[in-house]
């Protein structure tokens, strides 16, 4: 099994390249390429644009067609180095786990629970229906934008000249603070120069051709933090994509990775 | 007198640069020792709106009361002015202030579940800075998270008189959906 | 035409909140697709000083430009205005007069950078109303935006000589400093 795997990273995959090309289904040209992922505003934004981009309607969703071309649009934002919220590869493992159950037999137990796939969509309408009104009051006259008003300066006023509180002590500590201030506006650029989700995939196969299942969080390293997160879940979606994993999630929120391989390869 | 009346109605506008309501300028007017009801001062605004009927300003009435505004004929002549990326709203902050205005009073763990992604402290506080924002309270859940509501400045920085004069939010979507373009 | 550039005149000096100065106005008419001399503005200007002497304001020429302003007689009305108003700074407004007095000259652009938020217009022509900061220049970058630097008044009210008096930062935070981080 491993040089099953270990051949099929060697082979140039076309997922494994840095995104120097522009997926097939992209109908945008690469220089506004930039500025069409810049401008969603999170997960609901872009699966909306997925879905409308399909011309079909949120209730005929067909999850997925949209899973893979979201993996796909998410690690793009990725590879152009992003900010990527984890709430992009919360709704990623979303549909993933949406995915995997459509193609699950319906046991009697599923029946009782929310169909996730249901779920998403209520929350992509209600999402909608926000995305829209907002979109209807940026169209509304904006004061200093698309009006003004009219003002004149005051004479000026004698005796009740109004004094106002002001020191050199109150100008020099509000500075400082600002400065000190941190920059929530600068974005966290996600750096993979050390986590590459290639190096991730070999070891996500290397530990699972020890055992056959693990949960998501023990395959990660607390060193790595946040980035290694980022990297393990790509790299658990690339694995799963291709086939060798299956991503299950059950009641407790854990994801966990299946072999797909260990059984036939055994 | 009476355009004493006006005059110092108009002046009071200018100066503070800001809506203000028929009963503050009634209260100053009266401050300056010119005693009048507040219907004169409502005739002493349709008056200056004939004043200004052919000049560059119009009396118009938002939440906050009436103020005197640039005529629109000439916002492109002072957008020029005020260069810079004025004003310019994100995406992000548009959503979470339509939000807070359809379903206020809301917590930003609302706004979160709806737009499924975090608010940040710093648009909190953009629209705080604002002034479109305040908290009205807090909810009593764990952690007491505030609640925020729209404000009349929200509504004057708009031109509306009233929350109802909003586009109306639209109802779910059943049909072909209605997403409009990206960029 | 001719009332069009009064009206357009009259716009700005009632939306700029500053004095302007009678190129500063032809290049702003010239932008919005107006060709005309100075003398055109000087006669537009003499026309509105005749369109309100018998309203609440004047045009008055100072150093640095012409203005609208309140007439004096309005002045004990106006002095219940801000006598309503606190006389404490808002912490907004603060904010931007202390990254204008160690950073300036600078731009609206550069203390929204600065700051984090949005920077209305309405706290720039507070403060230039005050006489604490004005127009010092225009910066070579599309847009033009007005550079702006602290006054004589504003040092006066602080009781300061010059502005190289004001307390040194530290420099760990001058280190900091968000001008050297280039988005």
């Amino acid at each position: 099994m491993q040089n099953i795997a270990k051949n099929q990273l060697e082979i140039p995959l076309v997922k494994g390249q840095p995104f120097d090309s522009i997926p097939d289904d992209l109908f945008i040209p690469p220089n506004a390429l930039e500025l069409v992922l810049e401008s969603f505003s999170g997960p609901m934004d872009l699966l909306l644009y997925l879905i409308k981009k399909e011309n079909i309607d949120i209730l005929e969703l067909d999850v997925s067609a949209i899973t893979d071309q979201y993996i796909e649009y998410i690690e793009l934002m990725d590879a152009l180095k992003f900010e990527l919220a984890a709430e992009y590869l919360v709704m990623a493992a979303t549909l993933a786990e949406i995915k995997s159950r459509v193609m699950l037999p319906i046991t009697e137990e599923d029946e009782d629970e929310e169909d996730p796939k249901l779920a998403l969509i209520a929350r992509l309408q209600e999402y909608q229906r926000y995305k829209t009104a907002s979109e209807n009051i940026a169209m509304l006259p904006l004061v200093d934008r698309d009006f003004f008003v009219a003002s004149a300066a005051a004479p000026k006023i004698k005796q009740k000249e109004p004094s106002i509180e002001i020191s050199i002590k109150d100008i020099a500590n509000t500075m400082q603070e600002i400065l000190e201030r941190p920059k929530l506006t600068n974005s966290h650029h996600i750096d993979f120069e050390e986590l590459s989700t290639q190096e991730r995939i070999q070891i996500l196969l290397e530990i699972l051709n020890q055992r056959e299942i693990i949960s998501f969080s023990q395959t990660l390293r607390k060193k790595e933090g946040k980035k290694g997160v980022v990297v393990t879940f790509l790299a658990s979606l690339e694995l799963a994509k291709d086939g060798y994993v299956t991503l299950v999630q059950n009641k407790s929120d854990q994801i966990y990775l299946r072999s797909n391989n260990a059984k036939g390869a055994l | 007198m009476k355009n004493k009346i006006i005059n110092t109605v108009e002046a009071l506008l200018l100066g503070a640069g800001r809506p203000m309501k028929l009963s503050e300028i009634r209260s100053i007017l009266e401050a300056s020792g010119i005693l009048v009801e507040l219907s004169d001062i409502k005739r002493a605004i349709n008056d200056l709106e004939v004043r200004h009927s052919g000049s560059s300003m119009e009396v118009v009435e938002v939440s906050s009361g009436y103020r005197l505004k640039v005529k629109d004929d000439f916002s492109e002549s002072l957008s020029h002015l005020w260069s810079e990326k004025n004003a310019r709203l994100s995406k992000a902050l548009l959503e979470i202030i339509s939000i807070i205005a359809y379903k206020q009073p809301v917590t930003r763990g609302d706004i979160e579940e709806i737009r499924g992604v975090h608010v940040s402290t710093n648009s909190i506080r953009s629209l705080l800075e604002r002034e479109w924002i305040q908290v009205s309270g807090f909810r009593d859940t764990p952690g007491r998270p505030a609640l925020y509501k729209t404000t009349k400045k929200f509504l004057d920085d708009l031109n509306l008189k009233n929350i109802s004069m909003l586009p109306k939010l639209p109802e779910v979507i059943q049909e072909k959906d209605l997403y409009s373009e990206v960029v």
